[in-house]
């Protein structure tokens, strides 16, 4: 009796077929453009197969056709929940290329900015985790503090989403006067609404035991799968471009990183929420000690003309004519630049062969190799894990699409 | 740069910005890149190496793909545990960029970023392929991560990777035609309509 | 043959509830659930629907949406099965209307000679059929689920009719401790036993509120049991398949039964119509200056009023649940019902027991 | 810089009180009922007192509009000067500079030798409001308006603007300029001299 209890498959003998579903391009829950062709036995995932694209615009072959400073608008729609991050990392791998260096005030204003950026996308990665968990109100919270930063935004860029904020060699233009007053009430706001979200979630056992212990990776495991940013240091691995290549002003503030322990979702939301501390920190630090001066740098070649050189001197009118139309000659050679964008490490990689427009723009996406372990982490767990590990992830269409 | 350097014409301030970094390159190339040349010195599978801009690369026979990358990754004193980024470069009509790219008529570049944390040093990595035989050892064995970044470079660059689990397009759809990101892929090429699928 | 007069008291019951229940308080349900959540979450709520510019804070909302539904397009998938399809959204709303029947909204006065006692049935194992009718909801479910020919429904209905069959069984367990407190099934006999504050529900049976509760919304599928219709896994549920009327009847059902559940704790916790430290008897005489009938009738409309504003507080309880809490886990939700809110009823009939025997629990 | 590390804490053990759940649930509509009164009185004092005491974020939209900053970048507009012509002599930079090719000219010579543009197409549903053409533009002939209401129409062809709809009153957009001029593109942006705020500003 007992040797054929063992070798009883329970599943061919009761003929149970595992379900084929797709949880497609447009399902509530892949909030960005993604499927996952799902084989489910019951509840649990047997296989999994993620399927991206959708949101394949051809950023690369847009910007071989497009001149040097004409790509900002394009790096705007990367990670579009943070426009101006993108915009720096572009700008700084550029800047690299040639060889030049912005003066204090713009690296203090682009380390502001791209702080901001960060703001916003954590906000709207940890509210889409808390509204697909259930808590429509703490989501909303979130939502709030980021209509409030967006406005804080729109006052110095222009824009909510589509920044466009940076240029080569500097920025399009200064902070308003009364910024650190307002950058003062917003955080002050955001801060209160930051602790009604953490009230509502991180004591409670509902959305612990949702969070805890599912889509868990182990740090080496993710090292090799090239996770980086706050999923990486959720497992433990410190490993922050800010620090570890320290860019812009970084290694002038003080700021702490942020680490979880087993690297499962719960570590992930815990290392977002408090680098959102970190991020307000930072920018607090850098309105106290932003100098005065120029923001962009002095060297004509490489900046926006003044409307006052135009219309004073026949040189810069050529020189901007030409630059406008055959685009900034950028010397030859390759470069890769990498910055700490919200969801990793966001890399530049330029080559570029002398004219107007780059042979190769490529974008190293964070969100990526990320994605592509989905399989390893959900695999064999419930359906209801895949959504805080895909929301973990942070998958942004724009970015891991391009 | 007072203002009347603009009258200076625009190829000399770019080539005289190339020229300063070649010389660098002589005498301080960085310790890894001293770590893999004399590991390597035997067979002549490093084919150049520099750190222009403060990047170090080796250029290396696609062939030996393998091995180097094993020695990278394995090795006690590089350790480079992550492999950042996979990508393709098309030099069609732009080879004076590298010098040896025309001497080895190669046409496509794979570079490979890689990284180490706990050394916090970066390493590009590149196998110039020739236009007909563009295949080269797919190195998911080494790092899972790089089996995406291989599909994509199949997908756009049409790059072989041998030995890749499931090589097929992953941003385009399957009956797309051709790899877009080559450069003779015009940009106003239309792609034949597909019905739906099921 | 029962009298005319009869009949007419007992259509007078069904009609005042009926439009209560489906006129009244589900349409008003729906924009409760819009503006309170609203308010809640810092942002302004429904404040469009406006007749010749009455906007009345967004209430014309509900007859807008309700009849924008009636019109929308009533689609059945290829390949479902149509009869069943159909009736499923009946078998979910009868249900809920039916378990009202039992419940007394009001004590008995006494006009002339007749006594009029406020409830529909006057059934004596009222409790019982509550617990019957409501089961029965769990067939429209999973008939809904199955027969609308997609999968994620097919997953939304065995996800339902698991949580609403294991969490039937839990929820009468946990009133058996009260039944053997009031020592009757009758719902009329609860509420007529609880005249005085010290002998309600709530004050003995805490414990026992907290875990009915806890099964109720469960039995009802609101977050955070919501796992059945959860739209981040599931699209919508067991209701993916369905718009127009059918929708509107799945979602009425699903306000009246949170009307229902409210009006339960009303009647078995919180002492039905009854005021906290007045009882019936002292409310009439004290309008007795008007003349008995109209005293009663003065009495009656208290009762009732009382009883309504107890349910629209349970209701707005069961509201802000709804708004704050994250959802659990499909299996979660059966980790809770059997391991853990079972056991502890359990417990809790033993305890009464015990208190009873010892009479440190008093007698009634 | 040693890169100075904090731990997560994950609050691993939860005490009695938070594994059961009505604790949590409480404190957590706690919060919620706290926002649900402060708003619900800010509504009620905002019908009596004034709208200061809103604290709702959302705006009745229809009714107010939402306030826009003077950096806003709405569509782009052509500077129509005080003696009513137009200031943009079709030198073509903004279409070069225009990211998705939006802008289409013919230039023009009046008869005194100045040149006009005889047909200025911008396709409003191509245009991506980037501010390229304000920034390359040299004689500050099209500007980024403030305006962004009703510019979406039911068909396409209704969204490419000629010079008629696109001249727009010098006077309106006075604050505009104001902050180019100093924020944007005035020359002590970059210039290294010592005495900064006294540059002057024309």
């Amino acid at each position: 009796m007992a040797n054929n209890q063992k070798n009883y498959d329970f599943h061919k003998e009761s003929h149970t077929e595992p379900l084929e579903i797709n949880m497609g391009p447009s399902h509530p829950a892949t909030h960005g453009t993604v499927k996952f062709y799902l084989t489910l036995d019951g509840e649990t995932i047997k296989d999994i197969d993620v399927e991206i694209g959708y949101l394949h615009r051809a950023f690369e072959k847009e910007c071989e056709l497009q001149h040097w400073s004409g790509i900002f608008p394009y790096t705007d729609r990367l990670d579009y929940t943070a426009g101006v991050l993108n915009n720096v990392g572009y700008a700084l791998a550029v800047e690299k290329l040639i060889g030049i260096e912005t003066p204090e005030r713009c690296k203090y204003i682009r380390v502001i900015a791209s702080e901001m950026g960060r703001l916003s996308g954590h906000y709207t990665n940890l509210a889409a985790c808390a509204m697909e968990l259930g808590a429509l109100t703490a989501f909303l919270y979130f939502v709030e503090a980021r209509e409030y930063l967006w406005d804080l935004i729109e006052s110095f860029c222009g824009a909510r989403l589509t920044h466009n904020y940076i240029r080569i060699g500097g920025l399009t233009s200064d902070l308003p006067d009364e910024f650190p007053e307002s950058t003062e009430v917003v955080f002050k706001k955001n801060e209160k609404l930051y602790d009604d979200f953490a009230k509502l979630l991180l004591k409670n056992r509902i959305f612990l035991d949702r969070m805890r212990d599912t889509g868990g990776i182990s740090a080496e495991l993710a090292k090799e799968w090239g996770f980086s940013g706050p999923c990486l240091r959720a497992c433990g691995v410190p490993f922050d471009v800010r620090k570890s290549e320290p860019y812009l002003v970084y290694d002038k503030l003080d700021f702490e990183i942020p680490i979880g322990s087993t690297g499962d979702n719960f570590d992930r939301f815990l290392v977002r929420m408090d680098e959102i501390k970190q991020s307000i920190r930072i920018i607090r630090q850098c309105l106290k000690q932003i100098p005065d001066g120029p923001i962009n740098v002095d060297d004509p070649m490489w900046r926006q003309p003044s409307k006052d050189d135009i219309n004073s001197d026949m040189e810069s009118m050529i020189f901007h004519f030409k630059n406008v139309i055959e685009g900034q000659k950028v010397p030859e050679g390759e470069v890769y630049h990498a910055i700490e964008a919200c969801n990793g490490e966001l890399g530049f990689y330029l080559v570029s062969n002398g004219s107007g427009s780059p042979v190769k723009c490529r974008v190293r996406p964070p969100s990526f190799p990320m994605t592509s372990a989905l399989p390893i982490m959900v695999k064999g767990s419930l359906l209801a894990d895949l959504i805080p590990t895909f929301d973990m992830i942070n998958l942004i269409g724009g970015e891991c699409d391009r | 740069m007072e203002k009347q350097t603009i009258g200076k014409s625009l190829d000399s301030a770019a080539g005289m910005n190339n020229q300063k970094n070649i010389e660098n390159n002589k005498n301080n190339s960085s310790v890894v890149i001293n770590r893999v040349t004399d590991k390597f010195s035997d067979s002549k599978l490093i084919i150049y190496a520099h750190s222009l801009l403060g990047d170090d690369t080796i250029v290396v026979q696609p062939a030996e793909i393998i091995n180097v990358m094993q020695f990278l990754r394995y090795d006690k004193l590089l350790t480079f545990d992550m492999m950042i980024d996979l990508t393709v470069v098309d030099y069609l009509g732009n080879q004076q960029i590298h010098p040896y790219l025309s001497d080895l008529r190669a046409r496509f570049e794979v570079v490979y970023h890689l990284y180490s944390i706990d050394k916090n040093h970066r390493l590009r990595v590149k196998a110039p392929l020739m236009e007909e035989n563009a295949f080269i050892n797919s190195i998911t064995g080494i790092w899972g991560g790089a089996n995406w970044f291989e599909r994509e470079a199949w997908d756009l660059y049409g790059i072989v990777f041998q030995g890749h689990p499931n090589l097929r397009r992953i941003l385009l759809y399957e009956e797309f035609e051709g790899h877009p990101l080559r450069k003779e892929y015009s940009k106003t090429k239309r792609q034949p309509l597909i019905g739906p699928r099921n | 043959m029962i009298g005319v007069v009869d009949l007419i008291e007992v259509l007078v019951k069904i009609g005042f509830i009926v439009v209560l229940l489906v006129g009244v308080f589900a349409p008003v349900l729906t924009w409760v659930e819009r503006k309170q959540s609203a308010v809640m979450q810092d942002r302004i709520g429904a404040n469009r629907a406006d007749v010749f510019g009455f906007r009345i804070i967004g209430l014309l909302h509900a007859a807008a949406d309700a009849i924008k539904l009636i019109f929308k397009e009533d689609f059945i998938p290829r390949g479902a099965d149509r009869t069943l399809h159909t009736l499923a959204p009946i078998m979910a709303l009868i249900p809920a209307i039916l378990a009202f029947s039992v419940i007394p909204f009001g004590g008995t006065y006494t006009f002339g000679d007749r006594e009029v006692n406020l409830v529909i049935a006057n059934l004596d194992v009222g409790v019982l059929f509550v617990f019957a009718i409501t089961s029965l909801a769990t067939y429209g479910v999973f008939i809904a689920g199955w027969s609308s020919n997609n999968n994620w429904a097919l997953l939304g209905g065995l996800r339902a009719s698991a949580q609403m069959f294991s969490y039937e069984v839990t929820m009468g367990l946990t009133i058996i401790g009260l039944v053997m407190f009031y020592q009757s099934l009758s719902m009329v006999e609860i509420v007529a036993k609880q005249d005085i504050f010290w002998h309600w529900g709530i004050i003995w049976h805490w414990p026992a509120f907290i875990l009915f509760l806890a099964c109720a919304v469960a039995e009802n599928k609101r977050i955070p049991f919501d796992a059945p219709e959860a739209e981040s896994e599931l699209v919508a549920g067991y209701f993916t398949e369905y718009s127009g009327l059918k929708f509107v009847m799945f979602w009425t059902a699903e306000f009246i039964e949170i009307v229902t559940i409210s009006a339960l704790c009303v009647v078995l916790f919180f002492g039905g119509h009854h005021i906290p430290f007045i009882a019936d008897a002292k409310l009439i005489d004290c309008f007795s200056s008007l003349g008995a009938n109209i005293a009663n009738l003065v009495a009656m409309v208290i009762g009732v009023t009382v009883f309504v504003s107890k349910l629209a507080i349970i209701i707005f309880l069961q509201m802000t649940i709804r708004w704050t809490m994250p959802r659990f886990r499909y299996d979660q939700i059966m980790k809770l019902g059997w391991k853990m809110i079972l056991p502890l009823s359990l417990i809790w009939i033993f305890v009464v027991g015990l208190g009873m025997l010892t009479n440190l629990i008093p007698r009634i | 810089m040693a890169i100075t590390v904090k731990k997560v804490d994950r609050n691993v053990d939860m005490t009695l009180w938070e594994r059961m759940y009505i604790p949590e649930m409480i404190c957590g509509m706690l919060i919620t009922w706290r926002h649900f009164f402060l708003n619900f009185v800010g509504l009620f004092l905002e019908e009596v007192g004034g709208k200061h005491y809103r604290r709702i974020a959302t705006v009745y939209y229809p009714e107010e509009m939402p306030i826009v900053p003077v950096a806003y970048r709405g569509r782009p507009v052509l500077v129509r000067s005080k003696n009513g012509i137009e200031k943009c002599v079709a030198c073509g930079l903004c279409e070069a500079a225009c990211p998705p090719n939006c802008i289409s000219i013919i230039g023009g010579e009046r008869p005194n030798g100045d040149r006009y543009p005889d047909s200025y197409v911008l396709d409003g549903s191509r245009c991506i409001f980037c501010g390229f053409c304000e920034e390359v533009c040299p004689k500050e002939a099209i500007v980024m308006s403030h305006d962004w209401k009703n510019l979406c129409e039911y068909n396409r062809s209704k969204m490419v603007y000629t010079k008629k709809e696109l001249l727009y009153p010098e006077r309106n957009l006075q604050k505009r300029f104001d902050v180019l001029r100093d924020k944007y593109f005035s020359a002590y942006r970059y210039r290294q001299s010592p005495n900064l705020k006294t540059e002057p500003k024309e």
